[in-house]
This record gives C-alpha cells, structure tokens and sequence, in this order.
C-alpha cells in the first residue's frame, strides 16, 4: 500500500515536472536554445496566477489561462527583440545570455514582488480523494491532466497545423521555414512564447502544489534541463513521460535509500541511461 | 592583454571609491546580510533590527566613553546571498571602511565562514543569524552569538510533550540536510532518548528540495503520534502543505524549528498553518525589558511602524547584538578591539531580547519557547511551564472547520 | 597502366570477407567479399542506398561489420578504432565534405600530417610544412590562411585532398569526391587522383560519374541492394546488363 | 608581431608578483579570489574551450581538491602542501574513473552527465562521516593573504602556459580537431579517447588544486559550498565571455566578470545582480565571440565590428 500510494506521489508530481520541461524542450529541439530562464519563467507564471488569485480573486484554474496569454507575449517579445539577435551564433551564447536574462529576471522580480514566500491557496488546495487507499491530491490530480492536455494541444499544434509544420521545419533546417511562407523571426518568436506560455501554466501550478519565490527559478531550470533531455526533444508526451520517469525515480529512492540520496540516484541513473544508449550523434558518420 | 591593465585600472579605482576616512566621533558598525538572493526574506530582518537599533541608541544620546559620546554609524552592505562575496566583504568592511566592530549575517553557514575573517582581523563580531554549534567549537575569541545551541531547539517541546495528555510515544523526525539541522536532528534524538519516546520515522532530506510525499507517505503508513520537523521556512511551507493534500494527520501533534513565528510564514499558508507547533527564542513581550525601548512589545511595534512588517526573533536577536555593542564598549571605556571583546565576554544585561550573558564558547543559552498558531494568532504555550492552553492533540485535516 | 605489375606479387593491401552490416533490420552491406592490389585504382559503384558509403564506413571505422572480417596488408583490423586505421595508413574523405570548419586551410591539412600514418610527424614545424607542400601539390596554396568554412565548392574538394594525402596514405577512400563539380573540375579532379596514384598510394573511388570510373579504374565493384553483383575490368562490367539494369532501373525514376 | 601579447602577458606578471606590497586587504581578498576564479576558467577551458566539451562537472574536481585538503589538515593534520597533493590525487583519479564512460556522450548529453556527477558528488560527501558530513571541515586558521596571492598567481601562470603551449601543439590541434568535427578527427589518426581523457585530467588537476588553496584560504568548507554549481556556471560564463579556446580569452575574461561584479557589489550593492546580468546579455549581443576576438575585431572594423556581429548572428 505504502508502494501504491508513492507511486501514485511520484506520477502525479511527475506530471507537473514533464510540464516545466516541455516549454524548455520544445525550445531548445526547435530553436537550439537552451533556456537557462526557464525556471524564472515558470516563477513569473506562478506570480501571475497568484496576484490573478489574490489580487482579482480569479480562481487559480481560470487564471492559468490568462498567464498562459500573458507568458506568451512575453516570450515572443524576449525572442522577437532580443534572442533573435544571437541565434545564429554558438549555442554556447544561448546559455550565456539565458543565464544572463535569468539574473535580471529575478532581480526584478524581487524588486516587483519581494522575497516574501507566496503560496497560490485557494480553499480546496489541500483536499484529496481516497481511492482504494490511496490518497489522491485534487490539485496535483488537476495538474496532471492539465499537463497530458497541455502536451496533447503542443502534439497536434506541431502534426496537425500548419503552422506546428513550419515549426518542426524550422527545427530540420532554418531556410525550410521559408517554405512555409512564414518569416522565421516571427516563427521563431511564436515558438519561443509558446515555450514561455507552457512555462506559465507549470508555474500557475506549482504555485498551487508548493510555494513561489523569485529564486525557484534555478533548480526548475535543472529539473527541467534533466526532464527534457530524458524524454527526448521531439515528442510531447514523451517529455511528459520524462517527467514521470523523474518523478517516480526521486519518490522511490527517498522511500527506499532516503530522501538525500535522491539525487545521487536521479542523477545516477540519469548517467547511466546516457551511457547505455549512447544516442543518436553516435550514428552521425 | 591590454584589459588587465584595465583591470588594474579599475582595481585602484575601486580601492579608492571603498576608502573613506573615518569621522573621530564615530563608531562603525559593519555587517555584509543577505539583501537579495535565496535568502533575503530572512536576511532583511537582520539589516532592519541594525538600522532600527542604531537610530534608537543614537536618539538617545550615543555611546559614551569616558567623556566623549559617540554616534553609532552602520554599514550593511549586501552579500546577494553568496557566502565567497560574503567573506570578502567583511574584510573590506574590516580593512577600507575601517569599521569598528562587526554585526553577523543571517544563517550558520555564512556566520560561519564571516567569523573566521572576524578571528582573523581580531575584530569582534557578534552575530544573531548562526545557530550551528560549529561557529563556536572552533576555539575562536571574537565570535559571539545571541542565537541558542541547535542542538536544544527541541528540548522545551519534548519536556511539554511529557506533560501533555496524551504523552506521544512514536515520533517521526524530519530534518535537512544543512549543518544546522543536522545539528538539531542530532540533539533532539538524544532529547527524545532521554524522554522515553520512539524514533520510528528518522528522515533526513535535501535541503531546499520541497518534495515531502515519500517521507510523509512513510510516517502516514508508520502512524507516529508526533512529528519533529527541522529545516528551513519554504520546506516547512510545502511540509505542511503536502500535509494536507496526502492527509497526513500525526495523531496528536507536528512541529517546526522555524517558520511558525513569522507573520510571513501564517500569511502565505492562511488557515492551513493552525494548529502548528513551533519555537521561538522571543516574542514580543513587555516582561522583556530594555533600556531603549522600555520593552520587547514597544520595539515590535516600533519596528512594525518603521518596516511594515512584524519582527520576529531574527530582528530581536539582531537588535541585541548592537545593544551588546554598546554596553561592551561603554564597560570597556575603550575602543580598544581586544578591551571591547573582554568586555563582551563579561556582558551581563537585559535586552528586549533576552537576559544576555554569554558561555565561555560564546554562545548565549536561552530556552526556546514553544508556541503554537491558534486561528491564525502565534499564542506562546510553553517554556518551563504552560503558559496558555496549547490546542492538543492537533485535530485531523478532515475534522478542521 | 602499371597496375597489372604490381597486382602480380605479394598479399593484397585490403581484403574483404563476407562483410555484412545490418541497421536495425535492413541489410546495409550483404556478405560483401573484395581485393584490392597495391597501387591499384578500385572503382566503387551503385545506386543511391546500395550501400557503398556504409562499406567505406566499415573499411574505414566508423562503423563495425555484423559479420565478416577485414584484413589490411594482412593485418585483421575489425578490432581497430577509426585512428588506428588512421596510422596504419587507411584514409578517407567524406561524401559531405568535413572540413574542421572553424580552422584555417592550413591548420586543417596540417591536423592530417600530424596524426597520419604512423601517428604522423610529432613536430609541428614540420607537419605545417609538409601541409604547405600538399596545398601545393592540390593547387590551394593561394587560400592558405582562409577559414575552411570560407571555402567554395571545388576548393573544398582540394582541401579534403590535401588533408588526405597529407596523412600519407597507403590506401586512400574517395567518397564522391567529384559530386557538384562542372566537367572541367572534374576533369582536374582526375588528374589529382592520377597524380597520387604515381606516388604509390592505392585507391577507392566511389563515384556515380561514370566517365570519370571509366578512366580511372583499374577495375570496378558494384554494389546492388548491398550485395556485389559484378566485379572486373571496367568496360566488360559497365556493359554487364545486371549492372545496367541495376544502375538506369533506378536512375529513370 | 605574434609574441607581443606574450610580452604583454610577462611584464603584468612580474608587475602583478609585487601587489602584495602594494595593496589593500580588500584588494588582497579580491585579488586571491578573481585568480583562483581565473584558474578554474582557464582550467575550464582546456576541456570546454579546446575540445568543445562543456563540462558542468568542474565543480566536481575543483570539490575533490577542496576535501582533499581539508580532510588531510583537519582530520590528519597534515601539512598544506600534503593536502593539495591528496586533494590532486582524488580528482585526477575520479577523471580517469568518469572519464571513459562520459567523454562517450556528446553534446548537451555530456554536459547533462556532469552536471548530474556533480550534484551526486555533493550528496555522497555529505554522508561521508571522514568528510565532516553535511557539517563540513574547519580548517586552521592562517593569517598569510600574501602566500596564497602568490600561490593563486602561480597557478594561474602554470595553468596559463599549459594552456599556450596546447594551443601551439600537436595535442591542442588534436583537441581542437575533435571540437571541430569528432568523427572526422578520428579518421584522421587522432586518437580521440585518449586525447578528451588527458584534456580532462589536466583540467581536473588544475581545477583541483585552486579548490586545495581556496579551502586553506577561507578555512571552512561544506559540501554546499566545494560542490556548488553556480561555481561551474561562473567557470563556463567567464570562459566563453573571454573567447573560449584561446589562451588569454578565458584569463581576462575572468578578470574582467569579476572586477564587474566585485565593482557592482561593493559601491551599488543592491543593484549589482541586475546589471551584472545585463552586461551579460549586452556582451553575448554584441560580442559573441568572446572578448578575444572582439580585441582583434573592432581593430580591423572600429565600432562597425558590433553591429556586423549583430547583422551575422541575427535572424
């Protein structure tokens, strides 16, 4: 029963982590950026829900779209008049300005919203449902299928639309955009606030389940940095999948060799499944 | 090339801009806190009490020595958190700004590698942010601290436990990984030991991680009677929330080191914080009088004035270390770095913190006062005995209004 | 041509046994078996897919055979890493031409006369110098401190050249090196291949210009679908009507 | 005309030998640190800057040289320089041991791996009663700026013309070969394991014994602080803001990060981390190749070499 239900802590929180990695997956396998911003994004996400919830009594739920929205304009300005400049050089720089974006972003967040710990809590954030024994927390229940829909609407936005198309040809090749008919510096910014967009809803999210402070950003990012090179960069639910991996991997290894081990293992393991599938660059020649 | 002698350049420049020569009527207090980083929440209590505690002793006429009266003068410069930045500013607040005394950061680790630059430049340092026994094992001589041992945070609790009815036998501990709760997970099993009770869930986990579901999926299929909890505030925080959602419920009792007293902490958990035990070193009370504010309620209320939020015992902790200041420096009639750190070895007076009076390692011993959140009021409940009704044992998560 | 001189005597400098390679299913290469004589030029041909480059690969390193053996002047060398090869004296160039692009000319031939055959020259003078001469000797002497990746078409192919060659090779694996060229370049191309060949250095060409095969080989290889179906004197096999089936079945699509 | 940035580069060095005599604690404080800081950049680079291989698990090495030291003078009471040996030792061993399966991986797969080395090397330490646990090491305290100043410089000038005589060898045309295109290196006869294996060690080496100075020096150390990745962020950062690769680059890069940094922190103090970030941002714009070649570039363009970097690297 105790296995039962840390599986069930581990899938569900999972869930919430395969979310935080799609935006930074979907950016970085289409644009080759590695956003080291991310975690801060996911932090002004929560920040959005959470002055949404306290300040305009939004219920958090509906206020995840609104962020989402406003994520997503932010991201697309970010990309449209600052990364623009740099993609076409070393990726090495995408980490160095990210990394440089991500200091500004939290500073000004601690200037906007204090460092004061802030938590997203609306009446029915602690409760639960007991199935078969297990306890069953709504809220993290809620973003878990809103992570699958999430994953399930980036899915048929890239096989379906056109638009989805032009991404993945931008991802293969930049001049194949242009076959599309669509200019990829607006190409490149849609995908960019869409990765922003998704960073958002996860931290609309997170705020619900844990707490927010300017400074969460940082080990979101390696979280997510992990999550997405686990589930690999081109399928949605594949991320997805990564973050359960994670998640299940971490409630396990604290259930069974302590929680200050988890790391160690999560990392560990992480090695070892690199090694043994010594991926794809091994088959360039 | 050419840049290092740029670098140069800006080097000298930068030596010089620190450089100020230093008014005659003066005493210098320096501190380098965290003002933004991870820990800032924490650390502006510590720059707060400081400036509060400087301008209320400078109202009221100074240090004297001998027949000149002095004006306190602080520098609070800012470590973003960073314990390398941190280090190299107590040297410049040490070497350029030529300060007199130094007053500590917030947190052991930090207090820990700053103290060395303290023993080091023979400048005394009292500090109200480190509580890790570690600081003060050292041998060091001018280290002083106004926070109590970790290693006894729990001790008031464990004794009320035992006077309570039920008297839990099972406890789940749960503790960080970081020095200082490695050093109160370490005390409170002995205190535990000593009391009769049974560690049957012993968790220690990672510092900062916010994950608590295996741990509280274990002291939940363990069905302990109480759970001791040890960490930092934004772990408590998700402890507690993650609590409710898996609906862990201890059959009498859980209790924090830290967050339960700061208004912060019962703000960003609303109702979900009742019925939390946790300690503090001081509330604000009038029965802790002070030679400045007359007593701990008016300085509370000075500070809330002043700052727009409540202290807690961080900013008491840290107003007495300038009031030990000023007392050592007054008794030793001198400036004198080494007069000055014999006279803070013999302090012997009342603050609106505490009675302070440091041991020969140079820590200061206080008991900690176990209070519980009650409608969403701190209440005190407990020091060496019951001070008002403690809400116990702590009703389950689906039988609260 | 002095090829049936040298083809006379002694152990053959690369054998082929059986060779296969699988990818996940697919038969790439299919039990493959082939001689090549010192100092000989072996024409390598097929259609798109039927598994030459993924031979090369194999004779070269970078990929290890599911089944077969390979053997080098004698030596089995399935066993032996790309660089190894490297220093018993096989090299290759690559069907995408892989200049280090982030390196000067110069730089890029002199990586190839230091790590060559015998672990190459250990003195970096003389490895830039022996560069220098091999851009001579490919008539790229002119864009020697240019960035590689500056580089146009038919000067890339001289660089991929000198870069070989700088290795000092004993057998040389030319994958489509004429792809892209216009016929006096190719022309040119020929002429360089000649040219090596005088120095004693055996070679593989892979190419789907069929004059170029024409003139240059000693004999042909052709590859069909990973399996060789012919082998000999060049003229006898390109009027093989397996070859020509083979070849324009797949070239009228 | 090639040798001039040598020239350059001995005079500061023998003017910089004197600072001690010259200069402030303060300046002292600072001037240890941005060495050491220098020496893991440069130390960094060896591997990242030459083979391409960005390594997150320097911290890893630069913690191994830190424990080294602190357990064999605060468990054993051994003297320094025994310390730093031992400390050399645990990490050039753990880089042949990590080494083989990881320098396997490419790319951001191999950068993940050490990151996650790193972050397993933390967790182990701190169980590690031999290591002081999560409490740490306190190590005697010393009041000498002067030697460490002398012994960070000397570091930093041994690791400097290791990596100068890379860059004009046969090895360091290999590494660079593998940075470019591996495979293609590979073919060419460079052995490429053992080439990326001895990079490695010989960034560990260093990395480890400015980890060995920095413990003695401040005297206290935790595994938060020896295995602390922000550390390996600041490696990386100050390196490619030099010019990854090069030999100077990753050196003034340094200097330059954190004479910024030290500036902001002590005379702005609260704003410091938001332009600090934004001169990050502004440099990557218009400087991506790093200063190095910013030095070389706006000497043949003037001031048009900035936006020509922009025209370039923009969409």
């Amino acid at each position: 029963m105790l296995l039962a239900q840390i599986l069930t802590n581990g899938v569900l929180l999972g869930g919430l982590y395969g979310l935080m990695a799609l935006g930074m997956a979907l950016v970085w396998g289409v644009l080759n950026i590695v956003n080291l911003a991310h975690g801060a994004m996911i932090m002004l996400g929560g920040y959005a829900v959470y002055f949404l919830f306290t300040g305009a009594g939004i219920d958090p739920f509906l206020a995840l779209p609104i962020a989402i929205v406003g994520m997503f304009a932010f991201g697309y300005l970010l990309q449209r008049f600052v990364l623009n400049l740099i993609v076409r050089s070393a990726m090495l720089n995408t980490l160095l300005i990210t990394f440089g974006l991500n200091v500004v972003i939290t500073y000004l967040a601690q200037l906007a919203f204090s460092a004061d710990f802030r938590t997203i809590n609306p009446s029915y954030a602690g409760s639960n449902v007991v199935v078969g024994g297990i306890t069953v927390p709504l809220v993290n229940l809620a973003a878990f299928v809103i992570a699958l829909v999430l994953a399930g609407a980036v899915w048929l936005l890239l096989n379906k639309l056109a638009l989805g198309r032009a991404i993945r040809a931008t991802a293969q090749n930049l001049v194949a955009a242009r076959l599309y008919g669509v200019d990829p510096r607006q190409l490149y910014a849609v995908t960019f606030g869409i990765g922003a967009a998704l960073a958002g809803a996860a931290g609309g999210l997170y705020g619900t389940i844990a707490h927010l402070t300017p400074y969460i950003g940082a080990s979101l990012t390696a979280k997510s940095f992990v999550i997405a090179i686990i589930g690999g960069l081109a399928n949605p639910f594949g991320v997805i999948l990564g973050g359960i991996f994670v998640g299940v991997a971490e409630s396990l290894t604290a259930l069974y060799a302590g929680p200050t081990y988890s790391d160690v293992i999560s990392f560990g393991l992480l090695v070892v499944v690199l090694i043994v599938r010594p991926a794809r660059s091994l088959r360039a020649a | 090339m050419r840049h290092s002698i740029t670098v140069l350049g800006a080097l000298t420049l930068l030596a010089a801009s620190t450089s100020l020569a230093s008014a005659e009527d003066v005493i210098k207090l320096g501190a380098s806190v965290q003002l933004t980083g991870p820990q800032a929440n924490t650390g502006r209590y510590y720059r707060d009490a400081y400036q509060l505690m400087v301008d209320k002793i400078n109202e009221g006429g100074g240090v004297k020595v001998g027949d000149t009266s002095y004006k306190l003068e602080l520098n609070v410069l800012d470590n973003q958190s960073d314990v390398n930045l941190s280090v190299r500013q107590y040297v410049q607040l040490i070497s350029a700004d030529k300060v007199n005394f130094l007053l500590g950061p917030f947190a052991s680790n930090f207090a820990l590698n700053d103290s060395s630059i303290a023993e080091k430049y023979q400048v005394p340092m009292v500090q109200g942010g480190g509580a890790s026994t570690e600081i003060y094992t050292r041998n060091y001589k001018y280290i002083f601290g106004t926070l109590p041992p970790a290693d006894d945070y729990y001790f008031s609790t464990i004794e009320m436990l035992q006077k309570l009815d039920p008297v839990p036998k099972t406890v789940a501990l749960v503790a960080a990984d970081d020095s200082f709760d490695v050093s109160v997970a370490k005390g409170t099993r002995e205190h535990l030991k000593k009391a009769g009770m049974e560690v049957v869930v012993d968790q220690s986990f990672r510092d900062g991680a916010g994950e608590f579901a295996s741990i509280l999926s274990q002291i939940k299929s363990a069905g302990v009677d109480a759970i001791l909890w040890s960490g930092h505030e934004t772990d408590a925080l998700n402890f507690i929330r993650q609590m409710k959602s898996l609906n862990v419920d201890p059959k009498s009792f859980y209790s924090f080191t830290v967050g339960v007293p700061t208004s912060d902490f019962r703000k960003a958990l609303g109702s979900d914080a009742n019925y939390a035990f946790g300690m503090t070193s001081w509330l604000p009370d009038e029965s802790l009088k002070d030679k400045w504010y007359g007593d701990a309620a008016q300085f509370a209320k000075a500070y809330n004035d002043k700052f727009g939020y409540q202290p807690d015992y961080h900013a008491a902790s840290g107003a007495a270390d300038v009031e030990t200041f000023v007392y050592a420096i007054e008794k030793a009639g001198s400036l004198d770095p080494k007069a000055v750190r014999d006279a803070i070895a013999q302090s012997d007076f009342d603050s609106l913190y505490a009675h302070i009076k440091y041991g020969d390692n140079g820590q200061i011993v206080l008991p900690q006062i176990v209070v519980q959140i009650q409608d969403g009021k701190l209440v005190p409940v407990y020091t060496d005995k019951i001070l008002n009704q403690p809400q116990y044992p702590v009703p389950a998560w689906g039988k609260r209004g | 041509m002095n090829a049936a001189a040298d083809t006379a005597g002694g152990t053959p400098i690369l054998r082929a046994e059986s060779v296969t390679k699988r990818f996940s299913g697919l038969v790439s290469v299919d039990q493959v078996s082939f001689e090549m004589r010192k100092n000989e030029i072996l024409g390598l041909i097929g259609p798109n897919g039927a598994g030459k480059t993924t031979l090369v690969n194999m004779i070269s390193g970078t990929l290890r055979p599911n089944e077969g053996a390979l053997y080098f002047e004698g030596q089995p060398i399935d066993a032996l890493a790309p660089y190894k090869r490297a220093h018993l004296g096989i090299c290759r160039t690559f069907q995408v031409m892989k200049p280090f692009p982030g390196m000067s000319v110069l730089e890029n031939v002199t990586v190839g006369a230091l790590f060559g055959r015998d672990g190459g020259e250990t003195a970096m003078a003389k490895a830039r110098e022996s560069a220098r001469d091999w851009l001579d000797f490919t008539g790229l002497s002119h864009r020697i401190d240019a960035r590689a990746d500056s580089l146009g078409g038919p000067d890339r192919k001289r660089l991929e050249f000198a870069k070989a060659l700088a290795m000092g090779p004993k057998l040389l694996l030319l994958d489509e090196v004429m792809a892209g060229l216009n016929s006096v370049e190719v022309e040119e191309v020929i002429e360089l291949i000649k040219k090596m060949r005088e120095r004693g250095v055996t070679i593989l060409v892979i190419e789907h210009v069929i004059k170029a095969i024409r003139s240059l080989s000693d004999r042909v290889l052709v590859l069909h679908h990973g399996q060789k179906i012919a082998e000999g004197d060049p003229a006898a096999v390109l009027e093989d009507p397996q070859v020509v089936e083979a070849y324009l079945g797949r070239r009228r699509h | 005309m090639k040798s001039l940035p040598y020239v350059i580069a001995l005079v500061v060095v023998v003017l910089l030998v004197f600072v001690p005599w010259v200069a402030s604690d303060v300046m002292m404080q600072f001037a240890i640190d941005a060495l050491l800081l220098a020496v893991l950049a440069q130390a960094w680079n060896i591997l990242g800057g030459f083979t391409g291989y960005v390594s997150f698990g320097n911290s890893v090495f630069y913690g191994l040289g830190t424990y080294g030291t602190a357990i064999a003078m605060a468990q054993y009471q051994l003297p320094f320089w025994v310390g730093l040996v031992l400390g050399v030792i645990l990490a050039v061993v753990c880089a042949l041991l990590i080494g083989f399966p990881i320098l396997r991986l490419r790319g951001p797969y191999f950068a993940i791996a050490t990151l996650g080395l790193s972050a397993a090397m933390g967790a182990i330490v701190s169980n590690m009663p031999i290591a002081g646990s999560n409490i740490g090491l306190v190590l005697p305290l010393v009041r000498a700026d002067t030697m460490f100043y002398e012994l960070s410089l000397g570091l930093l000038v041994v690791c400097t013309l290791t990596v100068a005589w890379i860059s004009r060898s046969r090895f360091g045309m290999g590494l660079v070969a593998i940075r470019e295109d591996e495979d293609a290196a590979g073919t060419m006869g460079v052995n490429t394991t053992t080439f990326k294996i001895t990079a490695l060690v010989l960034s560990a080496f260093f990395t480890a014994l400015a980890g060995g100075i920095h413990a003695y020096w401040i005297s206290f150390i935790d595994p938060a602080s020896a295995f602390d990745p922000t550390l390996n962020v600041r490696m990386v950062i100050m390196a490619v803001f030099g010019g990854p690769g090069t030999v100077f680059g990753p050196l003034v890069g340094s200097f330059i990060l954190s004479t910024i940094y030290e500036y902001l922190a002590s005379s702005i103090s609260t704003a410091a981390a938001l332009l600090f970030g934004l001169v990050i941002v502004l440099a990557v714009i218009f400087m991506p190749r790093g200063l190095a070649n910013m030095v070389g570039g706006v000497r043949a363009h003037g001031p048009r070499f900035f936006l020509q970097n922009i025209r370039e690297n923009r969409l």
